[in-house]
């Protein structure tokens, strides 16, 4: 029988979520799998809400790509109680609710902000460097995760130092506009060797700020960044950018998998199918990925 | 009252009070006394300050200087509610009460009955149908107040009052909007609490009024004391001068001869003209020259047909035709264009603009009427400010202090300017010399006068029937929200209106319409 | 009975969409969806009584949705790092927006400035303290959590109808209690009337103001406390933008903005049409993010026009007899 | 014209001295300017260039404001404007581009209008649809994705200069003057703050007040999609998810801080655009300052509550907080 599975998804908040979006409904299309998207609209109750509305409805199985780490242990219980396989998708939720869910298909933010920090301690080398950080939105678990990594990985570099860190919100626009700041806050931004941005569209407008300051990002000031997406390559091409970290956001594909061999043959996934945070520079043929990347609806 | 060489103290006894209001002085070092079981009549022109010596003296402005004794003790009520809790109660001038909760709420704000905590609803009702009832009113106490004439609404705050004053009572121009029947039984329990020791306060510019209920008279002039009289002892020619510092020219009551206004060229003419269940259809013309007065009992539909026929209501049957024309006339801005103007009854809500200057307040209808692009410049809004201030004579002469700021005579001047600044064919006014000053009100009625003999045509809606008599030349009565007699010529009179109004020997209905 | 005949119209609406969303989703009509219903907006009710309040003076509050959040944060802090018992916490949590809500209102009432303004302060305010407090989600453990979270009253047909429900429907009554029959309702209502007025008829216009504005917050203290329960977790970034569907709801209740007009009932009714709205959104499940916004603001469109139309309709004939009556 | 500068506005004048005063403190080089690449460089040009989104909706809404409105749409509508610009962008000339997104702003505000001025919606519930509805409208136009263009006419509204001079900025002032000749080089801003004064009484003094109401809602939409379009030209991309996320509360915070009275009537367009300077001039400083980001909002609470209190009809300086001490304490 064909399954029916309920994804209730973040939001539309940045290019990546839509291509997440986009990327579950192709995978599921692919698996002939009727995928019933609840757009939550950046709201945990809006989520908990869709979660029993999937439980009214008596899906095959949902997917949950929570807003934030904490608050599914009851909502979760009831769709243990009605024998529904949950899957996370993108983020985990906290330790307590283990047991409610089969499997984590996610990608380690803290290892995320690893990867960057380790290809700029390296890519600096022992140069004295201070580093300025584009925030994601203040209190977001990526955020603080993204801030963590990068903050354990260059602190083995005394070398390396974060001189300036506000929030960008996750946005162009604010990266702009921090950037701009940060710029006139550090002496025009010539002390200035590094951005690091918690995601890729706040380093394309962070680069727009370098350049209208006369700077030329990726040469004066290197930049790092999270995410993948395709204008993040239309830069590198440009040589204004130097490196991204990858989050896939094909994390349906592995989950529909798993779900649907739980269901055949009741095999149980492992715990956590962690996707792999690949770094990309200028050296990986940019121009290719992005043009791989474009249709993808990011 | 034989109590004037009383040894105690008097009950209130208000002692050097200033008060500014910016560079406005509008009290100056101002006395009065008031004694137990007085009736005391606050005298004085629009913009005296009887208003702000009332608001004074409870609390509701602070005080510049002076001193407020109230039964011997000096008391500084810093808010209406602690007026109330010494003992003062209050009817400020406009009607102040909540026109979206009930009636019962209205009179029991604050004092309700309770029970554990819970208003007793029905208890409240019950008391609030009693007290009502004492001022010849009886209606569903449990409507929204908002949804009863202004009448209604000001016996209710009279009531209301009445039924809170402890040791003083004051009211300010209670009986603006009253008709004749509630004010007789207001005189009634004024005397009544007079009777038990209360002392009273009456501010009014019905002259016949004050020598029916007072026993004093206190006259202020500009923000200060004129002096305090007895209300025997001071011939009304004095007491105006009093008030106005001059001479009034007295008015001749002579109107224009009855043949004359055959032979006037019809104006604007409502042919069968209504809107269902607001009012019958009526005829109705109105020539250049002529004073067509509406004559009727508190909710008989004056206000009505003046919606009409200025555009404010539209109607649903009959024509109207203006100059021999058919016209389309279904909303204000028509009959704006149309050039007719409208003195609306309730200036508060329905006529001024506060936050807006006089000189804003008076250009207004003009710039509607002449479009957004032909603005006036502030050259020509302030020449015609300062003619009609002149014309009018509104005080304070500040074309530019916001009207809501100044004294209700006052503000209705203002809106009387509005409409003459468009130079209108025809001018509506609802009630124009309601809470108008002695003084202000002859001026207002030789303005009518001159009105007409420019041409104008006129229809004016006035509760006192002197009046209307005095300058129409031809009355429609009516009743019970249709047009039901029209007198002409020598016809006008007093006896004959009031005749008309109650023709079929109803009853004489006081209740206000949900 | 003012208010009442709006109500049954926004009553009528209400009943109308349930059963046109139950003939296309047939599953929409059992106890299941009504339980969890009440459930998932529990918080949302909470405020929003609150909020009815506030907008009847004639005020508003936009600091509610941040206090919430403040709320929930400050509680799982108390509790599960600096060790308090939880009743201690919601107490203490409680005696804090009770006080920042009437600071609010003083401010409001003191300095005359537009309670659009200090709110929208209050909210920054709020949120950052929260921010302060931890950047983190933080999960509550504690067994009274599970306990209230598992407790529900089952009812027939499978739904549930859990703790934070009947709290949030305690609520509504006292709050309808409160301002339909007490002294202190009748005079929010005479705020909203006209300030000046009532001040001028002996009403205590500041305490009014101080105690109304700390009502908001303190039921915005307790949808606190009710959305920690909810999610047994307290977070910085919850319940934002909650303020406006608060407002929403009051409105689409029946209540003026204007103040002075509206109901406790018809605002729990607002609630229940909005959770309407997102349950029927959910169980098409086949809108993307964006034709979940349009179809929402096309729904709320449709509730409000039909509602204004209903009302429309019910003066026409009042009208008419009013001028028959006199 | 005497009404763009009003007597009034000492008080938003002294904030805003005083919030650039301490924005030197925290970022010594705050005053310097430079030329760079024939155009003006430094925080104040920053301030005045990132002040120009909330600039423009805040000459909007303050006219809805007056007529005792809000519209909270405006956010949403510069999404709208924004994503169609973008999407236009590479395959149209400006012009077409412009009165395209434009004339959405248009569209927009003729549907706020109707449900305010002919259904007598609320207009906090009336725009509250176009709210949640066109933000969603904005993110079919991109389908979710940001839009990116390189029109460099589009990119020129966004980055280039004129005389130096942010073309943003000239834009802002070209539409503040623009406004102001329109509003009181015509009758419109006497009829708008009757209207708003006392909607019943402008009514039957003949001024056509459903007109007013439609109109103030077309113009606060049109100006709000030119800032949809600025947004997006300045980052070369239409972001239907963020662009104009919450600014419709910063506008309204710009107007009241502008001293105009949520409650209608009499308003100023020079301080309100004022209001938004102030605002901006804040957050700048916070960006400068260093400060963690989880200050950010404390900062901004206790600086918007000053600048009320600064302007409080109740204290008016620092003797009337005494005399008010004194008395209560009498
Ligand atoms: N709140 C206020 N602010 C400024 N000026 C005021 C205020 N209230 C009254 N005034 C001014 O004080 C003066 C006295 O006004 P007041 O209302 O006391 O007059 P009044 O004697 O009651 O007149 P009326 O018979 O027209 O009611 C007027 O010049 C008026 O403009
Ligand atoms: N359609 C309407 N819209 C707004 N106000 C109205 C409408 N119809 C009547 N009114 C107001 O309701 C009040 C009640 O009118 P009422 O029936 O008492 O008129 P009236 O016969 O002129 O009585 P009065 O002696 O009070 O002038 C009037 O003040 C009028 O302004
Ligand atoms: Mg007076
Ligand atoms: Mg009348």
């Amino acid at each position: 029988a064909q399954l029916t599975i309920g994804f209730s998804q973040i939001g539309s908040e940045s290019g990546w979520r839509a291509a997440e979006t986009s990327v579950s409904k192709q995978e599921a299309a692919k698996r002939k799998v009727n995928l019933k998207i609840a757009d939550a609209q950046q709201k945990q109750e809006n989520q908990i809400k869709a979660i029993r509305s999937f439980i009214a409805q008596n899906v095959d199985a949902i997917f949950l790509a929570p807003v934030v780490s904490t608050g599914w242990d009851a909502v979760l219980k009831e769709a243990k109680e009605a024998k529904i396989p949950v899957v996370l998708l993108d983020r985990d939720i906290d330790p307590s609710g283990k047991d409610l869910y089969l499997t984590a298909v996610t990608s380690d933010s803290v290892h995320e902000g690893e990867v960057a920090g380790d290809w700029l301690a390296k890519t600096v080398g022992a140069k004295a460097c201070n580093i300025v950080e584009l925030q994601g939105t203040v209190g977001a678990s990526v955020a603080t995760n993204r801030k963590k990594g990068f903050d354990t990985a260059i602190a083995k570099h005394p070398n390396l130092k974060v001189v300036r860190s506000q929030t960008g919100d996750f946005t162009r626009a604010k990266g702009k506009e921090v950037m701009e700041s940060f710029i006139k806050a550090e002496g025009g931004g010539k002390s200035i060797c590094a951005v690091y941005a918690h995601n890729d569209d706040m380093m394309v407008g962070a680069i727009q700020a370098m350049k209208e300051a006369g700077l030329k990002p990726g040469k004066d000031i290197l930049t790092v960044s999270i995410d993948a997406v395709p204008d993040i390559f239309k830069a590198m091409v440009a040589g204004e950018a130097n490196a991204t970290v990858e989050l896939t956001p094909n994390m349906a594909g592995p989950a529909l998998d798993a779900v649907a061999a739980f269901k055949d043959k009741g095999t149980v996934p492992q715990k956590w199918i962690q996707t792999e945070s690949k770094l990309y520079t200028a050296a990986d043929d940019p121009q290719k990925i992005y043009d791989s990347k474009k249709g993808l609806g990011y | 009252m034989e109590n004037s060489l009383d040894p105690a103290p008097p009950l209130l006894e208000v002692c050097g009070i200033s008060k500014s209001f910016g560079a406005v002085r509008a009290l100056q070092e101002v006395d009065f006394t008031l004694r137990a079981g007085e009736i005391h009549a606050l005298l004085g022109e629009n913009g005296a300050g009887k208003s702000t010596l009332i608001k004074v003296i409870t609390g509701v402005f602070p005080r510049d200087g002076g001193i407020v004794r109230l039964g011997g003790e000096e008391v500084a009520p810093r808010s209406a509610k602690a007026a109330l809790q010494a003992g003062i109660a209050t009817v400020y001038q406009e009607v102040n009460l909540l026109p979206n909760l009930s009636v019962a709420q209205n009179l029991f704000l604050d004092r309700q009955p309770m029970r554990f905590g819970i208003v007793r609803e029905a208890e409240m009702r019950r008391r609030a149908k009693a007290l009502l009832a004492g001022f010849g009113l009886d209606i569903d106490v449990a409507a929204p107040l908002g949804s009863y004439s202004v009448a209604v609404q000001h016996v209710t705050a009279i009531a209301r009052a009445v039924d809170l004053s402890a040791r003083v009572l004051i009211l300010d121009e209670p009986t603006a909007s009253l008709d004749r029947h509630e004010v007789d039984i207001l005189f009634g329990i004024m005397r009544q609490l007079a009777g038990r020791g209360i002392g009273i306060v009456f501010v009014s510019h019905f002259l016949d009024q004050v020598y029916e209920i007072s026993d004093r008279i206190t006259v202020l002039r500009n923000g200060r004391l004129v002096g305090e009289r007895e209300t025997a002892s001071l011939p009304r020619l004095e007491l105006i001068r009093m008030m106005l510092g001059r001479e009034l020219a007295e008015t001749t009551s002579e109107r224009a001869s009855a043949g004359e206004h055959k032979a006037r060229e019809v104006c604007a003419s409502f042919e069968n003209y209504g809107k269902a269940g607001y009012v019958a259809p009526f005829n109705l013309e109105l020539r250049h020259g002529e004073v067509v007065g509406l004559a009727g009992l508190l909710g008989s539909g004056r206000t009505e047909t003046a919606r009409l026929v200025f555009g404010a209501e539209r109607a649903d049957r009959g024509q109207a035709k203006v100059e021999g024309a058919s016209v389309r006339l279904q909303t204000p801005r028509d009959g704006v264009r149309l050039g007719f103007g409208y003195c609306p009854e309730e200036r508060k809500t329905d006529g001024i603009v506060a936050d807006l200057t006089v000189r804003e307040n008076i250009v207004l209808a003009l710039q509607a009427k002449r479009g957004l692009y032909l603005p006036l410049s502030r050259r020509e809004q302030d020449e015609i400010a300062r003619r009609y201030i002149k014309m009018l004579d509104i005080r304070p002469a500040d074309p530019e202090r916001p009207v809501g700021l100044l004294s209700g005579g006052n503000q209705q001047k203002v809106l009387l300017a509005r409409w003459l600044a468009t130079s209108p064919r025809l001018l509506v006014l609802d009630e124009p010399t309601r809470g108008i000053d002695v003084g202000a009100h002859a001026e207002i009625i030789r303005l009518i006068r001159e009105l007409c003999d420019d041409g104008l045509a006129l229809l004016v809606i006035s509760s006192e029937l002197d009046e209307i008599v005095t300058y129409s030349d031809r009355v429609v009565v009516l009743r019970d929200r249709a047009h039901v007699d029209e007198l002409t010529g020598e016809a006008i009179d007093v006896s004959n209106i009031l005749a008309a109004i109650a023709a079929d020997g109803a009853t004489v209905a006081h209740e206000g319409r949900a | 009975m003012r208010g009442l005949p709006p109500v049954l119209i926004t009553a009528i609406v209400l009943v109308a969409g349930f059963a046109l969303c139950a003939v296309q989703f047939p599953n929409i009509a059992s106890t299941r969806v009504v339980g969890n219903l009440l459930t998932d907006n529990a918080f949302l009710g909470i405020v929003a009584i609150g909020m009815t309040f506030v907008i009847i003076s004639g005020g508003i509050d936009l600091s509610v949705g941040s206090v919430i959040g403040f709320t929930t944060v400050f509680v799982a802090l108390a509790i599960e790092r600096w060790g308090v018992p939880p009743l201690v916490a919601f107490v203490a949590v409680l005696a804090l927006s009770a006080a920042f809500g009437a600071a609010m209102g003083a401010v409001i009432h003191v300095f005359d400035l537009p309670p659009f303004i200090v709110t929208l302060a209050g909210m920054f305010l709020a949120r950052g303290a929260s921010f302060l407090l931890s950047t983190e989600s933080v999960p509550i453990t504690a067994p009274i959590y599970s306990t209230v979270s598992d407790f529900a009253l089952r009812l027939p047909g499978g739904g549930r109808l859990t703790a934070i429900a009947i709290i949030m429907l305690v609520i509504v009554l006292g709050g309808a209690l409160l301002l339909h029959l007490t002294r202190f309702g009748a005079n929010v209502y005479a705020l909203g009337g006209s300030r000046s007025t009532a001040s001028l008829m002996g009403v205590a216009v500041g305490k009014m103001t101080v105690k109304i504005y700390m009502l908001s917050s303190l039921l915005a203290g307790i949808a606190g406390i009710v959305f920690s329960f909810y999610t047994s977790a307290g977070y910085s970034l919850s319940a934002v933008g909650v303020e406006l569907d608060t407002i929403a709801a009051v409105v689409i209740g029946g209540t003026l903005l204007t103040g002075g007009q509206g109901s406790v009932i018809g605002t729990f009714l607002g609630v229940l049409i909005q959770g309407l709205i997102q349950t029927y959104i959910n169980f098409d499940g086949t809108l993307s993010s964006w034709w979940t916004k349009i179809a929402t603001g096309v729904l709320l469109f449709a509730f409000i026009a039909l509602q204004q139309g209903l009302v429309a309709l019910a003066r026409r004939p009042v009208a008419r007899s009013a001028g028959a009556a006199s | 014209m005497t009404a763009l500068l009003p007597r009034r506005g000492l008080a938003q004048i002294l904030a805003l001295i005083v919030i650039l005063a301490v924005d030197r403190a925290v970022s010594p080089q705050f005053f310097d300017l430079r030329l760079q690449d024939g155009r003006l460089f430094g925080s104040l040009i920053d301030v005045l260039n990132r002040g120009t989104p909330v600039a423009l909706l805040s000459l909007g809404m303050v006219l809805v404001i007056a007529t005792r409105g809000i519209d909270l749409s405006v956010g949403a509508v510069m999404a709208i404007s924004g994503a169609i610009a973008a999407s236009l962008a590479d395959s149209h000339g400006l012009p077409i581009v412009l009165a395209a997104a434009l004339g959405a702003g248009l569209l927009c505000g003729l549907w706020n209008g109707f449900l305010v001025s002919v259904l007598g919606m609320q207009p906090i519930v009336a725009t509250l649809i176009l709210m949640v509805a066109g933000r969603g409208i904005a993110q079919l136009i991109t389908e979710g994705r940001i839009v990116t263009f390189s029109s460099p006419d589009l990119v020129w509204l966004g980055n280039g200069a004129v005389l130096g001079v942010p073309v943003p900025v000239a834009i802002a002032l070209g539409m503040l003057i623009l406004t102001g000749a329109v509003v009181r080089g015509s009758a419109l801003g006497l009829l708008i703050e009757a209207t708003g004064g006392n909607a019943r009484a402008s009514e039957l003094a003949g001024v056509g007040t459903r007109a007013m109401i439609m109109a103030v809602y077309v113009w606060c939409s049109i100006c709000a999609a030119l800032a949809g379009v600025i947004a997006a030209a300045d980052i070369m991309g239409a972001d239907a998810n963020n662009a104009g996320l919450w600014l419709e509360l910063d506008a309204i915070l710009a107007v009241v801080i502008g001293g105009t009275s949520l409650f209608g009537g009499r308003f100023s367009l020079v301080l309100a655009v004022l209001g938004a300077l102030i605002i901006q001039t804040m957050n700048t400083g916070i960006l400068l300052s260093g400060y963690p980001p989880e200050f950010n909002l404390l900062v901004k609470a206790v600086v918007v509550l000053a600048v009320l209190l600064l302007q409080s009809p109740k204290l008016s300086g620092f003797g009337s907080i005494v005399a008010r001490l004194r008395r209560t304490k009498a």
